[in-house]
């Protein structure tokens, strides 16, 4: 994890994590199917997310997963994880983790820090804590993930050196 | 004509302090017959008017208007009028209109201050560039004034411009010296007066409701001031065309939008040409009141409000001040919207339909102002003799049955 | 700028969605014979009513899914949002306001702001 | 000066000088004056000069309603048309006037004010005209452009200015009275909410007016004190000051800006301005009123001022821009103007009210008699005079009677407007009212409340009613306020729109708009030409079409022109109030998106390589891509091309094609989606194979094309181009969920998991038996369009061969993180071959000489698939497929289509480039007719001359015909129609 910007009560750091979209049903052969593999059960709420110790699972719609390993497992892992996947017929898993940069933000102005590059309605009855969006931000496709501590956001590797001169941008100005 | 304007009139009212002048037009009652009615009192109205008046012989005819003269579209653009269009029968429908323009502050005895200080197109990636290039060859083989400006031609000309120090660098243009900007409003008073000197009953206030027809023919047009009967209809009502056409049965390939434009605070003269970046989207010239006239996009969607999103406003105004640094300091003085009517190949319909005696001149999307005169003489042609001016052959309806379309949008993104 | 429901993400602004015209619009199956006329009124003709309109929307940068609104397009009001395999929610059950087809509603239009 | 000051204000530093210059001379004023309560406070009046006459013009009004007092800030990179009564000065801050030359005392341009009679309403339509048609290109407009135009062009500057987003509940748009009540109302309740005031000081009227005696029993000052502190403390309310809400948008968006530097010269590396982007559930607009003007002959001179802005001046800015003004009013706006200038102990000199005595309310008419001020009852303002500055009026009194005034400032009242400016851009209802004689909000469209003067409400008694009803919906506590005013009768005003001219002449003036020069007798003049339409009238005019859009004048136009032509004023109309409400700076709404962060550049995991290794790159959309590499800074773009592609053909290359678009597909339907979705038939493809596939539009056009890989009959992975991967991948996405919603398919975007390198040329299979030696890569084990999964390194790659050059070659789908490694391992294994990068530009020629198409270049959304020769990608037993139908229609099937060939010159030497047109004949009379143009075009290093593809009519059967292509420069160069293909035309070497 490397440190973008610390300043005016907001921190930023940046890491990669290993991630794998899981598209399907959502049935119980799915969650099941999910279960054993990670121990964890999918949430069927749009937008909830549900973690463990290595593990966020956020629903972000009605047939799409979004995996993050926080500990560093081997890519290969990953990579066999969604062969397993894969093997149902009516489940496509598909590993991402070369895809997307994430963004750790937290302190107090993080919010009004991401407002001067979003509309995104942060308001806990909005947006509410353990759930997770999908929306522009500095005219960006972005993931939010809003944590307990912090907010992770994650976004296309091919747009990061641009995402994160904004947030230090937005940060600074 | 019988209002004849000069300096020497203007001279000659000074002296009654200008209470004398007569009125542009009359305000008659609708007849109960006309051998031809246009719905809809733009400058493409009016002028198919006064065309018909003039160059056809016909006299009993009406134009009627739901709001006020040329408050519609025509009074709505940011009257950017070239020809440069790719394709040959784009071509040459444009190239017949700006001819049109080129004389017609003298026709109508009107000053539509036609200015003809040029129009330069930029191109700012490899792909520009590859198409400009294309467009002005074909352009210069089809008779049209078009040429290739480097950089450094570019600077010359526009020295406020930033050409280097940004994300999508100019890399060159093309050139209209023949186009330009004109007076919005003046066109459509312009030919309402002439066409009214001729006897034609320009009609506001007139809410055209449904177009009457009877065993595929034309009966007539239900107004908010009666039922009318007509010979001939011809529709030239924008944004507003398909909902008419629909009341006689027509479904029309028109999507209307919201198009927005914006003018800046009049400064002295900063810019002398007429600047169109489709890359970036920013489209400049200044008034000869010394406004910036900026033209904004399209949203996405159908409406009818005559007002669109301020994000589509920003987009236009970020690139602006990319492109041009000075005008970081500049101000929007005012923003507003119209309702354009776009069919899909981004070229316009003039065309006859399967009714008998109803005709449409539609479809012009986000640039018909260019086009008015051609547009009115050709449609007023169509009209008359009820078949196609071989200029507006190519813009019937059935092409969107056979295919063959006339396509304006320019190519698709770079590839691999 | 329009505020739209997503029915998965809530109301977010339209700078996210991307219009897709008139919904309901049923593909020709390919397997039928159709006459040129036919196939070309699918491609190149939609709807374009003034007042009470049926369209699709995506929520192109969010999650991507796609639904139907209800929407007057005389004022943007958008009436009701409704997911791809709800019903068609019938005219009915909306209010027309304008009284010609080219007419202005009382309030919400561009045009006219002053009541006569 | 200091006769001028009203110590009692308590906005205004006076022991704080401020030192600033205007037109060159220096000033001083004090902290919290703004450029023209400084210069009032050294009797200056002549501000600026007019638009079009060149009239002297003075301050007109104390606010965002100023049509006279614009002025240039050359201390702010030379910022055009600031209104003086809004900018506060700094230290050092340059102002400069406008729109005069040489100097505002002495100005050539007020020439026109003698030709003024032949300058009427719309002269321009009627004139210019002759001699002949091109006098106006090189005479008249140029004349006219110069004279145009206000301020001068600003300086060259890079604003920082961002934007802020809000989502809240409830915005209250001005924070005078009535907003600052509302939101007391709504402290710490469960909405969150954001108070918005255009000044830096809450309090509005209170600060502005000596209108309120006490509040509550408060004084009014201690009242708003108390009460701005209790709203700043709590948490529900946010306040914005120096923000100004200009546009008011659909579905309750607002705009406002703020200037983060007002009384200060703005840093230049710091946020000027913030621009707040406002969703709001409910708006309450208390935003107030604005006064009107009164049209009489010579309206415009400086010294005439607006009463209730006089007023302001002295209460809110500290400064008495006269000690005996005379007050000409036709309302009851202006009594607390009178009381305020009793309590400095200044007398009015003289009070001129159009109203009879009986209708002047009692208290008014108890203090002009009492403080023995000269009162002229039933009387009117006929004219004023002065060089260059208010000298006297004339005055016709209730008896017919002329009386001349001299005096030096004459303050006016036309009565009040609400300021519906924002009201009416959200839609809302306008109602005239007859007896206020103005236009009041009437029914709203959005969840719109007006409260106060705002709404049309202008009696202090009634506030505490029209609180407490119009904020039911909020749940509210009742909200209980007491107000004694100054003015205890209610407003009430008497029809005066114009007075008539006191001596009628050519040269005569009443203005109507100041700002435009617009008169009385030119609105006469569009009535009588038939402008009866008030948008018709306003263009004509140019009537409220100024910086100020008309604020303290349109209503007036409105008043005239319903008499004119007998009309009630609603039956006349309004022009319609264009957002914003007031001008919006570019730098604002541009924000942070501009400059350096306009778009972002993607860049290939690989990026930082190119740059070490010298590539020059090129924009494809927003993607950096090498063109290609330089060896040295002497090498062109021609020999780089030249030598890379040679390398190729002879040895090897290596492209990064990592901004090919990439989707993993998969299902249980998925073998059936991809047959509907490309033209392509995958049934009897075999799995780990890989096949050249093309997607169409419904009409039948291409629209994009790229490389299936089929690892079964449910799971594909597809190329796109680089500029279609996000329209392939939300076609996709459209299908399968609006139409095919019975399949079971999924997709997703691999484009950025993956990078991709093509590496091709005869050595390929040598270099890559280096890196991957355990891999065989012989014909027989790898052949051409099949594609393998492999470990290595502990990552998995895919490598398919396939080839987009015309040579034997593979492309390797590398995870992006382990990119660079392998990039580089690959480039050490090459070295010994001559491996060398290639950039975009060889990879065009390349694939240029073996005839394959770019989507986008050789086509341009008008080619079908048989329009380029490609039939044999059509499947052909399939019954559907996306643009299917399309194909046979009559248009689609017209044998003399363009379709695509090959164009080689008749004489080498000769040069073919992109975008010529081919002709048939040489002639080049105009218009000249064209078969089709040169999609692409390069001098090929195999062949030694240039060679070209293109698109032309009937070109399949033209082939081995004699034609032409134009040039640039107005010749034709002879060239030969041939096959679209130029290399290998049996692919012995692509399958090698």
């Amino acid at each position: 994890m490397r440190e973008v910007i610390r300043s005016n009560e907001v921190e930023i750091k940046t890491f990669t994590a290993l991630q794998v979209i899981i598209r399907g049903s959502g049935d119980s052969k799915f969650n099941n199917l999910l279960n054993k593999k990670l121990n964890l059960l999918p949430p069927s709420d749009n937008l909830r997310i549900v973690s463990d110790d290595n593990h966020i699972l956020a629903k972000l719609s009605y047939d799409q997963w979004n995996l993050i390993f926080l500990n560093k497992d081997e890519n290969l892992k990953v990579q066999n994880f969604c062969h397993e996947i894969n093997k149902n017929s009516e489940m496509l898993a598909t590993n991402i983790s070369d895809a997307q940069v994430f963004f750790q933000i937290s302190g107090e102005n993080t919010y009004s820090m991401m407002n001067k590059l979003t509309h995104f309605d942060f308001r806990e009855k909005n947006f509410k804590t353990m759930t997770a969006a999908q929306t522009l931000m500095a005219r960006i496709d972005c993931n939010l993930y809003k944590l307990n501590t912090h907010i992770l956001v994650s976004c296309n590797r091919s747009f990061s050196d641009y995402f994160e001169d904004r947030l230090i941008d937005a940060v600074n100005f | 004509m019988k209002k004849k304007y000069s300096i020497f009139s203007i001279a000659r009212n000074a002296f009654s302090g200008h209470k004398n002048w007569p009125k542009m037009w009359r305000s008659p009652e609708p007849r109960e017959f006309y051998d031809a009615i246009i719905i809809g009192g733009g400058g493409h109205g009016l002028g198919t008017a006064y065309y018909l008046a003039k160059e056809h012989g016909l006299k009993n005819i009406a134009v009627i208007e739901k709001g006020w003269l040329g408050g519609g579209n025509t009074g709505r653009n940011t009257t950017i009028i070239r020809s440069n269009y790719l394709w040959d029968d784009s071509a040459h429908l444009y190239e017949h209109s700006l001819k049109l323009w080129e004389n017609l502050s003298q026709e109508l005895n009107y000053n539509v201050m036609f200015s003809q200080r040029g129009v330069m197109n930029l191109a700012h990636n490899e792909h520009d560039i590859k198409e400009i290039k294309r467009r002005i060859s074909a352009n210069n083989l089809n008779g049209i004034d078009s040429q290739w400006l480097s950089k450094e031609e570019i600077q010359k000309m526009v020295p406020i411009m930033n050409t280097d120090n940004l994300r999508y660098p100019v890399l060159g243009a093309s050139f209209q010296p023949r186009g330009g900007v004109a007076r919005h409003d003046a066109i459509a008073w312009g030919f309402a007066m002439r066409a009214d000197e001729m006897g034609v009953d320009i009609i506001q206030n007139c809410e055209a409701q449904k177009i009457r027809t009877k065993n595929g023919k034309i009966e007539g047009v239900e107004t908010s001031k009666g039922f009318i009967r007509a010979n001939k209809i011809g529709v030239v009502a924008s944004g507003h065309t398909s909902v008419l056409a629909e009341t006689a049965g027509i479904r029309l390939p028109l999507q209307s939008k919201p198009l927005q434009a914006l003018v800046s605070e009049p400064i002295k003269p900063i810019i002398d040409t007429v600047v169109m970046s489709a890359a970036v989207h920013a489209y400049v010239s200044q008034s000869d009141k010394g406004e910036l006239v900026i033209g904004a996009g399209t949203d996405s969607y159908n409406s009818f409000t005559q007002r669109g999103g301020f994000n589509i406003i920003e987009e236009t105004i970020r690139a602006m001040v990319e492109l041009y640094p000075v005008f970081g300091k500049m101000k929007m003085l005012r923003q507003w919207g119209g309702i354009v009517d776009i069919c899909p190949d981004a070229s316009p319909i003039i065309s006859k339909c399967d009714v008998e005696g109803l005709f449409f001149n539609c479809g012009w999307g986000t640039g018909g102002f260019k086009a008015t005169p051609g547009s009115a003489n050709v449609f007023a042609h169509t009209i008359a003799k009820n078949e196609p001016h071989q200029i507006n052959a190519a813009f019937s309806l059935n092409r969107f049955v056979s295919g063959k379309l006339v396509d304006e949008h320019g190519a698709a993104a770079v590839a691999h | 700028m329009l505020l739209i429901e997503c029915p998965y993400c809530g109301p977010r602004d339209q700078s996210e969605f991307s219009n897709g015209g008139e919904a309901h619009v049923k593909r020709p199956d390919g397997s039928q014979e159709i006459s040129d006329r036919e196939w070309g009124e699918y491609v190149f003709i939609r709807s374009n009513p003034k007042g009470l309109f049926y369209e699709r929307w995506v929520h192109s940068h969010g999650c991507r899914k796609w639904f139907n609104c209800v929407r007057d397009t005389s004022t943007d009001e958008i009436l009701k949002i409704y997911k791809l395999d709800d019903p068609k929610p019938p005219l009915k059950d909306f209010e027309n306001k304008i009284q010609t087809p080219s007419g202005e509603p009382d309030v919400g239009s561009g045009n006219f702001t002053v009541k006569k | 000066m200091t006769h001028l000051n009203n110590q009692n204000s308590p906005f205004i530093h006076f022991h704080q000088r401020i030192n600033f210059q205007f037109d060159g001379k220096k000033y001083h004023g004090y902290k919290g004056d703004t450029i023209a309560s400084a210069l009032l406070r050294h009797g200056i009046k002549l501000i600026g000069r007019s638009f079009k006459y060149h009239r002297p013009r003075g301050i007109y009004t104390c606010g965002i309603e100023e049509p006279n007092a614009l002025v240039q800030i050359i201390s702010e990179h030379s910022e055009p048309n600031v209104r003086a009564t809004i900018k506060k000065i700094y230290e050092g801050m340059e102002v400069e006037s406008q729109n005069r030359w040489p100097s505002i005392e002495f100005d050539i341009g007020s020439v026109n004010s003698i030709l003024s009679p032949l300058f009427s309403a719309g002269f321009y339509y009627k004139t210019f005209m002759g001699p002949h048609k091109s006098f106006w290109k090189k005479i008249y407009e140029p004349v006219i452009r110069k004279a145009a135009g206000l301020g001068k062009p600003p300086k060259e500057f890079k604003a920082i200015s961002s934007h802020l987003h809000h989502n809240v509940d409830i915005v209250i748009v001005g924070g005078g009275l009535n907003g600052l009540l509302a939101a007391s109302s709504l402290i710490d309740t469960q909405y969150d909410i954001l108070l918005i005031e255009g000044d830096n000081q809450l309090g509005g009227i209170l600060n502005n007016s000596s209108k309120i005696n006490e509040i509550n029993g408060q004084r009014p000052q201690e009242w708003a004190k108390e009460t701005i502190e209790s709203i700043k403390k709590s948490k529900n309310i946010k306040i914005l000051n120096n923000t100004l809400v200009t546009t008011y948008n659909y579905i309750n968006h607002l705009i406002a800006v703020e200037d983060k530097y007002v009384g200060a010269k703005p840093a230049e590396d710091k946020v000027n301005s913030t621009l707040h982007k406002i969703r709001t559930e409910h708006v309450i607009l208390s935003n107030g009123h604005i006064e009107r003007f009164l049209s009489f002959q010579n309206n415009d001179l400086p010294g005439i001022m607006l009463g209730a802005s006089f007023e302001k001046f002295i209460c809110r800015y500290g400064v008495i821009p006269s000690k005996e003004p005379v007050i000409f009013s036709n309302n009851s706006n202006s009594n607390s103007l009178i009381q305020t200038l009793l309590e400095l102990h200044i007398k009015p000199k003289a009070y001129i009210d159009s109203r009879s005595g009986e209708q002047i309310e009692g208290e008014l008419f108890e203090l002009i008699r009492k403080n023995d001020i000269p009162l002229y009852t039933n009387s009117q303002v006929k004219a004023a005079y002065g060089n260059k500055k208010l000298e006297k009026i004339v005055v016709q009194d209730s008896s017919g009677g002329i009386n001349e005034i001299t005096t030096d400032f004459l303050c006016v009242s036309g009565g009040i407007n609400p300021d519906v400016h924002l009201f009416t851009q959200s839609k809302g209802l306008l109602e005239w009212d007859d007896k206020d004689l103005t236009y009041k909000p009437s029914k709203s469209f959005q969840n719109t409340i007006t409260l106060g003067s705002a709404s049309g409400q202008f009696n202090f008694e009634e506030i505490e009613n029209e609180l407490n009803q119009k904020l039911k919906i909020f749940n509210v506590n009742k909200i209980i306020i007491k107000i004694k005013s100054n003015t205890a009768s209610r407003y009430q005003i008497q029809k005066l729109w114009e007075v008539p001219a006191h001596k009628t002449s050519m040269w005569s003036k009443s203005f109507i708009d100041l700002q435009n020069d617009v008169t009385t007798k030119d609105i006469r003049q569009a009535i009588s030409e038939g402008f009866d339409r008030i948008e018709h009238l306003k263009r004509f005019t140019t009537n409220s079409m100024g910086t100020d859009q008309g604020k303290i004048s349109s209503i007036n136009a409105l008043g005239i022109v319903s008499d004119l032509l007998d009309k009630k004023v609603n039956e006349v109309g309004t022009t319609i109030y264009r957002p914003p409400y007031a001008p919006l700076s570019f730098a604002a709404i541009a924000g942070r998106n501009s400059y350096e962060f306009y778009d972002p550049e993607r860049k290939s995991p690989i990026h930082q390589w190119h740059i070490k290794n010298g590539a020059v790159f090129e924009d494809v959309g927003q993607w950096k891509r090498p063109w290609y590499f330089p060896l040295s800074k002497s090498e062109t773009m021609y020999d780089a091309v030249q030598r890379e592609s040679k390398t190729v053909r002879e040895s090897a290359g290596i492209l990064d094609g990592s901004t090919l678009g990439k989707i993993e597909i998969k299902g249980k339907d998925a073998l059936q989606f991809m047959n509907l979705i490309y033209t392509n038939s995958f049934t009897k493809m075999n799995a780990g194979s890989a096949r050249y596939a093309l997607m169409l539009g419904e009409d039948g056009m291409v629209k994009d094309d790229g490389i299936i890989c089929k690892i079964s009959d449910e799971h594909f992975i597809a190329t796109t181009t680089t500029g279609g991967a996000a329209n392939v991948l939300a076609c996709m996405e459209e299908y399968a969920q609006t139409e095919w919603p019975n399949l079971n398919v999924y997709m997703n975007s691999i484009t950025e998991q993956f990078a991709t390198f093509n590496i091709s040329g005869p050595k390929t299979r040598d270099i890559m038996s280096k890196v991957f030696p355990e891999i065989d890569f012989s014909n027989q084990a790898f052949p051409f369009m099949t594609f393998q999964f492999h470990e290595f390194q502990n990552t998995q790659l895919r490598i398919m061969r396939a080839s987009f050059t015309g040579e034997m070659g593979y492309e390797i789908y590398v995870p992006s993180n382990s990119a660079l490694k392998i990039w580089e391992q690959i480039q050490e294994a090459g070295k010994e071959f001559g491996l060398t990068p290639y950039g975009t530009e060889t990879m065009h020629l390349l694939r240029a000489e073996k005839g394959y198409i770019i989507i986008g270049q050789d086509t341009d959304g008008s080619i079908t698939p048989i329009d380029l020769g490609l039939n044999w990608m059509i499947g052909k037993t399939k019954t559907d497929f996306l643009g299917k139908r399309s194909l046979t229609r009559s248009d689609t099937v017209r044998p003399d289509r363009k379709q695509l060939v090959g164009i080689l010159p008749l004489n080498k030497e000769d040069s073919l480039e992109e975008g010529q047109h081919i002709l048939l004949n040489e002639s080049l009379q105009t218009p000249v007719p064209m078969l089709g143009h040169i999609t692409s075009s390069y001098h090929s290093p195999i062949m030694g001359h240039t060679f070209g593809l293109a698109v032309i009519k009937d070109g399949r059967s033209l082939i081995g015909t004699k034609a032409f292509a134009s040039t640039s420069n107005q010749k034709t160069i002879p060239v030969e129609i041939v096959k679209p293909i130029f290399y290998d035309e049996k692919n012995e070497r692509l399958v090698s």
